[in-house]
Formats: C-alpha cells, structure tokens, sequence
C-alpha cells in the first residue's frame, strides 16, 4: 500500500481524465465549456493547458450534435469521452444516445461496436432548481446496450473511467454534483476498478440498505444512528445501474431479510422500483418485511433550499424506514 | 350400567370406580350426565324411574340394589 | 467487433473502377460509362424484384424504394476510394449496392436471415457492413449526420486521409442534427462530404410546406461551407461533382455539400397512396430518368450496342436470381441468441 | 364466487387446523350447513356455512393449518357458472353418471388473493423467510404468538427462536389420556383460558351483585313436570334458569352484548354462553341462541346437545364466536355462590349456586325452601349497580312463576 492522498471527488475524475489522455493516444475529451472555460464543474480546469484544443474540444452548444459526433469518432477507433454539462441536458441528445449509440451494435448485427464514455453531472442540492438538478440515471439504465455507472466514492471517480474506456460498448458516467467537494484520502497508486459489481459499504445484519451515487453518504450517515439504536444496517453501494448486480443484492438481503431502497431518483418506475421488484423476484422468501423506499417527491426539484432538501431523501427518512422493516 | 355410564363419560377410567361411591363425584358427572344415565336406563332396561328416585340410584351399588327391586 | 462479414459470393458483375476513384476528374472511356448504366440499372432491377417479393410477404417492415434516384449514390460512390465510408439513410439499397455491399448479403437482410450484411437484425432501413466501411442504414431522419462528422474527426484525429461521404433526404435539413453537425463540422474542418438528396418530398410533403429556404444548398453555405447544386438525375455530373468535392476534402479543406435535384418514382413507401403529387408531375420527372436518358445519350452518341444492353441485363438478372436463392437458403437466427448483439460481451454473461 | 375462510372463534384465535371436511367440491350446501371440522386451542369445532351455494373447490387439505380469514374454500352461489370449469361439471349428476366430479387441474392451494385483512387484526402476518425457515425446520407456525416484525408479523427470528425453544424442552409431554380420546389438547385450551382471563381482569372493570332467589315454586312446578314425563322428556332445573335469565335479559339489554374498541354494542340476540366443564380440566362455553325465544323443550335439547358435544369435542363455530352472555353454574359440587370472571369481549356473567333446601325468613317465620343464590359479575364500563341489582329482581320474579316461563 503506498502513501495515501488527501483529495476531493472532483480532482479524481480530472486525474481519471488526466490519466486517460497520458496513456491512450486515442483518447479525448469534448463537451460545452470543458476546454477554455475549464468545465462548468472545474472538473477539465487546466487539461486544456496540457493537452491541447485537439484533445479537449470545446463543443458548440449542440448536444445531439457532439454526442452523436462523438459516436461516429467512436466508430471511426477513437475513445472519445462527451462530457454533457448537466443530466437534463442530455435529453437534447436522446436521440443519438438510445436510436444510435445503444442501437447501432445490434443493428449491424454485431458488426459496429461504439466504445463511447458519456459523462454528466446529475441530482440537485445545488439550488439548481427544475432543468439542472435531475436524477435520470435511471432512466438511462433502462435501456439496453447501455452501460451506466454511478461512482460515489473518490476512488470511483477516480477508477470507473479508464475501465469505462476499456469497455467496448456505450458507457454513461453520472457524478453527482453533491460529491465534486468531497474531501477524502486515496492510495497515491490508486488505479482501475471494476464497473461490474456492487460494494457492501458498511457490513451489518438486521437490514440492508441499498443506494447509489449522492445519496451513498446519507445513507452511512443513517447506518450510524441506526447503530447507535442497536440497529446492524448493510450498505450497498450499487455502483452500476446497468447491468444491476443482482448476485450482491440478493446476497445481501438474503443476510438481512430486509431491505430499503434510497434513491434521489422519482419512485415511479425508477431504480428503487426495479430493484424491489428483482428483490421481490430473487429473494421473495428470504424476506422478514416489505421492501421499503427512500426515493424524491415526485415533483421537479424546486429551487427553495428547503423545499429542494425536501424533496430528497435525507436521513432521518432512511432511519424510519429502516425502523419500519424491524416493526419498530 | 358400565357401558352406559363409559358412553356417557367416555374419558373416565371406570375400572378404578369405588362401587359404593357417589357416581357424581366418582367419575365427576353432574345433573346433565345423571340424567343421561337414567334416560340411557330406562331405554335399556325398561325401568321407570320417578324423578324422586334419583338420590337412590347416586352410587354404583345403589343403583344396582335399585334397579333390582324394580325388577330389572 | 464481435462479428466478421457474412460470407457470400461476389458479385458477378459487380463494377471494377477502371480507375483511381481519387482521380479529381472522371476519365469517360466507354468501359466507365457502360459501368455506370449498369450499375443503375443493376440497382433499378433489383428494387423492382424487391418490391415483387414484398408483395409476396417475403420481406415485410418498411420497404423505401431508390427508383429514379440512382445516378446520386453511383455517381457519387465512383468517386469514393475503399478506404473511404458511407453513411446513408433508411432509402439505402442503392447506396449499399453501389458501394459495393453484395447484393446476396442485401437480399438476405431483407429476408431478415442471419446470412444478411446485418444478420437480419437490421431490415431494409439498416444495411450495415463492414468490409466497404457502410455504416447503415439510419432511420431516423438527421441521424445519420452527426455520426458521419464524428467519423470525419476520428480519420482526422487519426491522420487517416479517408473521406465519409454522408447521404440524407432535404427533410434532414429542417432537423437540428443537420445544423450542429454542419456547423461542426465546418468550425472544426472535418473531411466529410455531406449529400443531400433532394427528391423534393418529405415523406409526403413537399419541399415548398416545410422549408423557409427551399435551395438546401444555401442553407449549407451558411455554415461557411462549399455547397453546390447538381443534376441528380445525371449520373456523370453526380460522379464529376463528387470527385471535384472529395478531392478538396482530401486536401485538408474541410467539408463539403452537394445537393443532388432528383425525384423519386415510386412511392415513399410501400404503404404510401401517392396523394401529395399528381401523375403529371410524376411523368414529366420520369422523362428525364437517369436511366432513361443516359441509355439514349449512350445510343446517340454510338457507346452502347443492343447486344451490350442485352449482356449487361442477363448479368444482373443471373445476378438478382443468385440473391434470391441466397436468402431463400438463408437461416433464421436462432431464439437463443435474441439478446445477443446488445452489449459486445456474449449474452449469457450480460445479465441486464 | 364466495370464500369460505377459516373464521375467527374468538378474540384469541389465530389460526384453525381443518381436522376434517364434511363437504366436498360439487356439493351443495345450505346456510348453516356444517361443513367441516376445525381443531383450535378451544378444541374441535365445527363449522358452518353463512351462504348457499355450491362447492367449487376447496383450498387446503385435512390436517392442514391456516390462520384465520384464510381462504379454506370456494362457494359458487346458486345459479353462477363454474368459472372455468367444464359445462358438464356445472350440471346436476343424473342417476348414470358417476359422483359428482373433483373439477380438473390441481386443487387450490392458495388464496387466490389475499383474504382482506380482519377488523379484529385476527389475519395473522408471517413473513416470507419465516415461512420459509419454519418449512425447513419442519416447525408448526401454529403455535407462534404475535411476531416482532412489521405489525406484529412473524419473522425468521422469531421462528429461529421458537425452534431453539422446541430443542430445548424436548419432546411434548403427552396429554391427560382422557382429554385425548375427547380429541382435545387441555394444555392449549388451558393457554386460551389463561390469556382470556388475564385480559377480562386487566381490562374489565367488574363488580358483583348476589341474591337469594328462592325456587320453590320453580322446583314443585318441576316435579310435577317431570313427573308425569318419561326420562327423554324430563326438564333440568338450569333450563328454568337459563330462560329466565334470559327473559329478563330482553329488559336489561345493558347485560347482553359486547365492549369493542371503546364501546358497548348489544348483542344481535340473546346467545348465552354455557360454561362447561370439560372432565379432566378445561372449560368452554358455547352459545345455545336465542334462549329468550325457545321453549323449554327445545331449550332442554339443545342444552344436553351442548354438553354432549362440548365434552366430545363437536362445537360449532358460531356457538363458539357469538355468546353475548355467559351463565355459570357450580351447585352440582355444592358451591353455594359463584362470583365470575366475564368472558373478553361480553360484559356479564351470571352465576348459580347449588340449588337446595335454605333455611329463608318468609313473613317473619324461619323456612325451609328450594332456592339458589344468584351472582351478577358485571362490567362497570357499561353497567351500574343499580341496574344490575334490578335485572337480578327480574329473574327472581320470573322465577317465581314458572307458567310465565312457557311463553
């Protein structure tokens, strides 16, 4: 083990991107005001200066048009990475992202592959308000041939790119905009981590508590009240919300016999949803109570601080419905 | 009578029956069981037996003694 | 790239460039030009059996003929060198044909067999191979164009001194992706030929109830691009256009745009009643058929021969036979491999 | 379509093992059919039906526990198709045709939806993983109590401990021999005892009232009954009793009926529950209804039907689950008075002494006559003293002339 770093989530993404353009010739970033200006979240700040207009494009504002752009480089053997400023302004680029990067490699039967890295920030918390603070990711992970990742630790920022890069298909990477300030320690050799598998985040008997992304360190923060309280609660950080990692999840419940979804996401037919349902189809009879959701009100994020913190979950919301799984 | 008084109380254990002790407290019957015993009786054996005559039918050797003089 | 080309006999007749397609000019031997009428005709004769077997339910989905527009994509494609790619749009037998695609792997995509250029997966609207670099097939109007610009950049980025030549209808020039990909790709000199076919007809509605400017090419320019306006009904001006624009291109002088005036004969689609456009219009169109009138230019001017006519048919007729038993002979994918293609990782190990 | 479920006996029932069925698909039946025997804490049970109908299937087998409100039948009303079932099923077996048919496809096993929740809360909650842990324990949910999960429900933890409770007492210890033979489990009955009595007095409030009833006019009018009646068509003295009891009950409706959720409800009609003792230890009382309205004779039948049945084991559901009064009598052994423990959720109970010679003071002379003391336990929440110690005069009064009693 080597010395360890302190950093924040934001200077390991642009370490992961540093990185990227040092090993791999083929590698380049573009997006709305990642060169000059430096990113809208200060991620691609000072790349420019290093790399050069040709590998850190600044793009006009034309989402469909860069996104799809960057599936034809990818298609042409590059190994773009599309940086799309903020989650809902990626809908401008649905089209290129479901008809054409999701699409092209079963429609050519094989033929085309598109090794596409999409990154964009994503959830609320910022007194964005309604276009800039939506969590769509799981959105996103309902279509197939789509691979999306939510890193909520800095060595997953700092490690889901490279092996996003190595993957030959599409990969979208959400980095909540909670989680760019966010000061921690990493190994100074920190490296590549796997984009397949959940991580149990904190080890506990009586409930699991299944989350992703922004919402990973509310959910510690309630396995620690529920401990005080006696209770055991598992942390399930799910990391990949396409392909889901079914085998942890289960595994875990299958310990706990309990389970509560947090996510920032809206209820209806969202991750929280899906991932009931798997437990429901999985693990039905290793079950001591409902499955219990954390989700956000179902309502566009508004901009009032307390309205906004509101509509998200938050710990004491977690705890209770941890509570609830236990008949307390 | 045995027969009669197992099918009344089948649950009592008639082989340890003291003969001159009180049925009722015997084989713990009460007024419902007696009166069984006195219908299941009177089917059986023909006799009439006047209300009155109760009290002299409350043991096992009673209502032997009983039931002969009335020519059963 | 999880699958190689689908095995299938080479064309018979299909057309050898006589010479360098990178040439800036077209060398007219009578070789060439009997190339280019049969290579219409080849497309023209293979879209009459298709719309034959359509009617027998042989191929199903939608069915968008070329018929009247052939002398866009030979013209063009003569002028593209192998190492070249195309994107089309879902109007794209011709374009595949033209560039070379087998005409057994096309047959059989639109039989929907596994023997298809796109293993069946992709139908009539999504013709993809890889061997001549074809990248589909796209059937969402405008999709196509990003995805060209992007290829552009990744040969530039690369220093490959390739060119994508990038075909769609006029009705893609109201759609956004035309302009951000336009804009782009001229703001960062991408070497990307864009061909605009202008049949003149968006589905069914023509160009003058849907466009503020009517001359395409004008809204191109506007991205700072060169932009011209050709005959499309003229395979040798369609050929001589290309070859003048892809050899800019190739000098490093970014992208370039063609609009092609051309017509289509056929309906949109097989399920289309033609209620937009009188038969009037239809036929005066048909008088200047870019088959029509370069067979009778080739006869005025002494290059084709009844007898050449008649070779040049028998081939493709033998030709078009071979594609059909092709795909008759041709496999349905089994059930088991449904998801597979999804992601490049095989499908048992992709659990959604 | 109609569910027949497993029906609640009682405020302390849980759940029902169906001993044995009466009925079998394609049946007809009739309200108030007995249709099967349950086996409770209570002992076995029949059961009645509340509908008409035909029997379209049945959903668990004999030997089988479910709780209460679980779906242990199907009933198609007169007249409904068998849904889904062959025409041929529907109809009425003629003479050649074989017995009626079992319908095809595998029997029901499970609800096809959930039975809806019970007011009472009696639809017992067992988690999936308990379930699940119990079936591989081979461990009889049955005896699980409320459960520490979610609304009470039983979870795996609970299971888990109860099985190490099982290995650590070994084996059951076997029941008095003749408890068994009367198809009872004193033990579990002695358990329903124990938890309803606990409850009546921690929550109900009661008070006690006693009189001296005398019953010589009743007594002379009864020899002289039975007298000139064979031993079949002979009256017991507790039929007098019970008839007045409940006359008067019809005046002091404060007495007859129920304390749910915080209020009285009177009782629907005048079901008295007759406390039995069952030989070997172990009481129930089951209901003869509407006592006010039966005569004698009748009530007279029904009474040594009850008795029978109860010490066989044979009570029906609704004799079980409906009493809006209890009567207690333990003269026979020569208790002089009884001061009772009301049965959760009623609020009376009545209590007779032994009936016998007293020595009582009638127009200032000292006599010897028949009579009885009765109790009143009652529950204050409804009821007051006053009250009380009229309906008590009302009996005594009706018991004074015992023609009144024929009406």
């Amino acid at each position: 083990m080597s010395t360890a770093l302190e950093t924040t989530y934001r200077e390991c993404v642009r370490e992961a991107i540093r990185d990227a353009l040092q090993r791999d010739p083929r590698v380049f970033l573009m997006g709305e005001d990642v060169g000059h200006y430096g990113g809208c979240y200060a991620v691609s700040k000072g790349l420019l200066a290093e790399f050069g207009e040709e590998r850190i494009r600044d793009t006009p504002l034309s989402e469909n048009g860069f996104t799809g752009i960057g599936i034809g480089a990818a298609l042409g053997g590059l190994r773009p990475i599309v940086e799309i400023m903020t989650v809902n302004f990626s809908f401008l680029a649905l089209d290129q992202i479901i008809n054409n990067a999701a699409t092209l490699l079963h429609m050519s039967g094989g033929a085309f592959n598109v090794p596409l890295v999409i990154r964009m920030a994503t959830g609320a918390g910022r007194q964005l308000a309604a276009q800039h603070s939506h969590s769509m990711e799981g959105w996103y992970a309902h279509i197939p041939g789509l691979r999306v990742l939510t890193p909520a630790t800095l060595e997953d920022a700092r490690g889901m790119l490279w092996t996003a890069l190595e993957d030959p298909d599409p990969v979208l990477i959400f980095e909540h905009v909670m989680l760019y300030n966010r000061a921690g320690s990493l190994a100074a050799d920190a490296g590549p981590v796997d984009i397949e598998r959940a991580a149990v985040r904190r080890e506990g008997g009586d409930v699991t508590l299944l989350t992703y992304g922004g919402a990973l360190h509310k959910t510690l923060e309630a396995a620690e009240a529920l401990a005080a309280e006696g209770i055991s609660a598992e942390v399930v950080d799910l990391r990949v919300l396409r392909p889901l990692d079914e085998a942890t999840i289960v595994a875990s419940v299958a310990r706990t016999r309990r389970a509560v979804v947090v996510d920032e996401g809206w209820r209806s037919g969202g991750v929280s949803a899906e991932i009931a349902t798997r437990i429901m189809e999985r693990a039905f009879w290793e079950l001591d109570a409902p499955v219990e959701r954390v989700c956000g009100a179902e309502v566009p994020i508004p901009y009032p601080a307390h309205l906004e913190q509101a509509a998200l979950p938050q710990v004491a919301g977690i705890v209770a419905a941890a509570r609830r799984t236990l008949g307390r | 009578m045995l027969e009669e008084l197992a099918r009344i109380a089948p649950e009592a254990d008639l082989e340890s029956l003291a003969p001159a002790g009180d049925l009722r407290d015997e084989l713990d019957i009460d007024s419902m069981d007696h009166l069984n015993l006195m219908i299941a009786l009177h089917r059986r054996l023909g006799v009439e037996i006047p209300e009155r005559d109760y009290p002299r039918l409350l043991s096992l050797d009673a209502a032997v003694a009983y039931l002969r003089t009335r020519g059963a | 790239m999880t699958a190689d080309p689908p095995a299938a006999s080479p064309p018979s007749s299909s057309p050898r460039p006589a010479e360098d397609p990178r040439a800036p000019r077209p060398h007219l031997s009578r070789a060439h030009l009997l190339a280019l009428l049969e290579q219409m005709l080849r497309i023209r004769r293979f879209e009459d059996r298709c719309a034959e077997l359509y009617s027998y339910e042989k191929i199903r989905g939608f069915l968008h003929l070329y018929d009247g527009e052939e002398a866009v994509a030979v013209g063009a494609m003569r002028a593209l060198a192998p190492e070249d790619a195309v994107v089309a749009t879902y109007r794209e037998h011709g374009h595949a044909l033209a560039r070379g695609v087998p005409m057994t792997t096309v047959m059989a995509e639109l039989f929907g067999k596994q023997e298809g250029c796109s293993r069946g997966r992709g139908g009539s609207m999504h013709l993809f191979d890889k061997a001549t670099r074809f990248y589909g097939g796209n059937a969402i109007v405008g999709g196509g164009l990003p995805l060209a610009a992007g290829l552009a950049l990744a040969h530039k980025l690369r220093g490959e001194p390739a060119v994508v030549a990038c075909f769609f209808g006029e009705g893609a020039s109201a759609e956004g992706a035309f302009h951000e990909t336009l804009n782009l790709a001229a703001l960062w000199t991408l070497p990307v030929l864009f061909v605009c076919e202008n049949n003149r007809y968006a589905m069914g509605t023509a160009l003058r109830y849907e466009e503020s400017e009517q001359q395409i090419a004008r809204k191109a320019a506007s991205y700072n691009l060169a932009a011209v306006t050709v005959d499309g009904m003229d395979v040798v001006a369609m050929e001589a256009a290309t070859r003048e624009a892809a050899t800019a291109i190739r000098r490093g002088g970014g992208p370039r745009f063609i609009e092609a005036e051309t017509y289509r004969f056929r309906a949109h689609s097989m399920f289309d009643a033609q209620l937009y456009r009188d038969k009037e219009e239809v036929e005066a169109w048909r008088a200047k058929g870019p088959i029509r009138r370069f067979r009778s230019w080739l006869e005025q001017a002494g290059l084709l021969h009844p007898r050449d006519l008649e070779e040049i048919e028998a081939r493709i007729a033998a030709e078009i036979e071979e594609a059909v038993r092709f795909a008759e002979a041709g496999s349905w994918e089994p059930l088991e491999d449904l998801e597979r293609f999804v992601t490049s990782a095989p499908a048992a190990e992709t659990a959604p | 379509m109609a569910d027949i479920v497993m029906p609640s006996l009682g405020a302390d029932m849980e759940s029902g093992r169906l001993a044995q069925w009466l009925i079998k698909p394609g049946d007809r039946i009739a309200r108030g059919d007995v249709i099967a025997v349950v086996e409770t804490q209570k002992g076995a049970i029949e059961i009645e039906a509340f509908e008409a109908g035909t029997v379209a299937g049945l959903a668990i087998g004999e030997g089988e526990e479910v709780p209460v409100g679980a779906v242990i039948a199907r009933l198609e009303a007169p007249g409904e198709e068998a849904a889904g079932a062959e025409p041929a099923a529907a109809e009425p077996a003629s003479a050649a045709s074989p017995a009626p048919v079992e319908p095809a496809g595998p029997p029901l096993r499970e609800p096809a939806a959930a039975p809806a929740p019970r007011p009472d809360g009696a639809r017992r909650r067992v988690s999936p993983a308990a379930r699940t842990l119990a079936a591989r324990l081979g461990l009889d949910l049955a005896g699980l109590g409320p459960g520490s999960g979610p609304g009470g429900a039983v979870v795996s933890g609970d299971v888990r401990r109860a099985a190490e409770a099982v290995r650590a007492a070994g084996p059951p210890a076997a029941p008095p021999q003749g408890a068994r033979a009367a198809g009872l489990d004193l033990e579990e009955m002695r358990k329903a005892i124990a938890a309803a009595m606990a409850r009546s007095k921690r929550e109900i409030p009661h008070y006690y009232l006693v009189q001296v009833v005398d019953l010589q006019a009743a007594s002379d009018w009864l020899a002289a009954r039975n007298a000139e009646r064979s031993p079949e068509a002979r009256l017991l003295i507790a039929v007098l009793l019970l008839k007045a009891s409940a006359l008067a009950l019809r005046e002091h409706g404060a007495f007859n009926g129920t304390w749910e959720d915080g209020a009285f409800r009177p009782g629907a009609g005048i079901h008295i529950g007759n406390a039995v003792a069952i030989r070997g230890g172990g009481l129930v009382a089951p209901a003869i209804h509407d006592v006010d309205r039966l005569d004698l004779e009748t009530l007279m039948a029904k009474l040594r039907d009850l008795v029978t049945r109860a010490r066989r084991g044979g009570l029906r559901s609704s004799e079980l689950s409906d009493p809006t009064v209890t009567v207690s009598s333990l003269g026979e052994r020569g208790v002089d008075r009884l001061l009772g423990v009301i049965y959760p959720p009623q609020v009376a109970l009545l209590g007779f002494g032994r009936v016998g010679e007293r020595v009582l003071a009638r127009d200032g002379v000292a006599v010897v006559r028949q009579s009885v003391e009765l109790s009143l336990a009652a529950d204050h929440r409804v009821s007051d003293g006053h009250s009380g110690g009229l309906f008590l005069r009302r009996i005594a009064d009706l018991l004074q002339e015992p023609d009144r009693l024929l009406a």
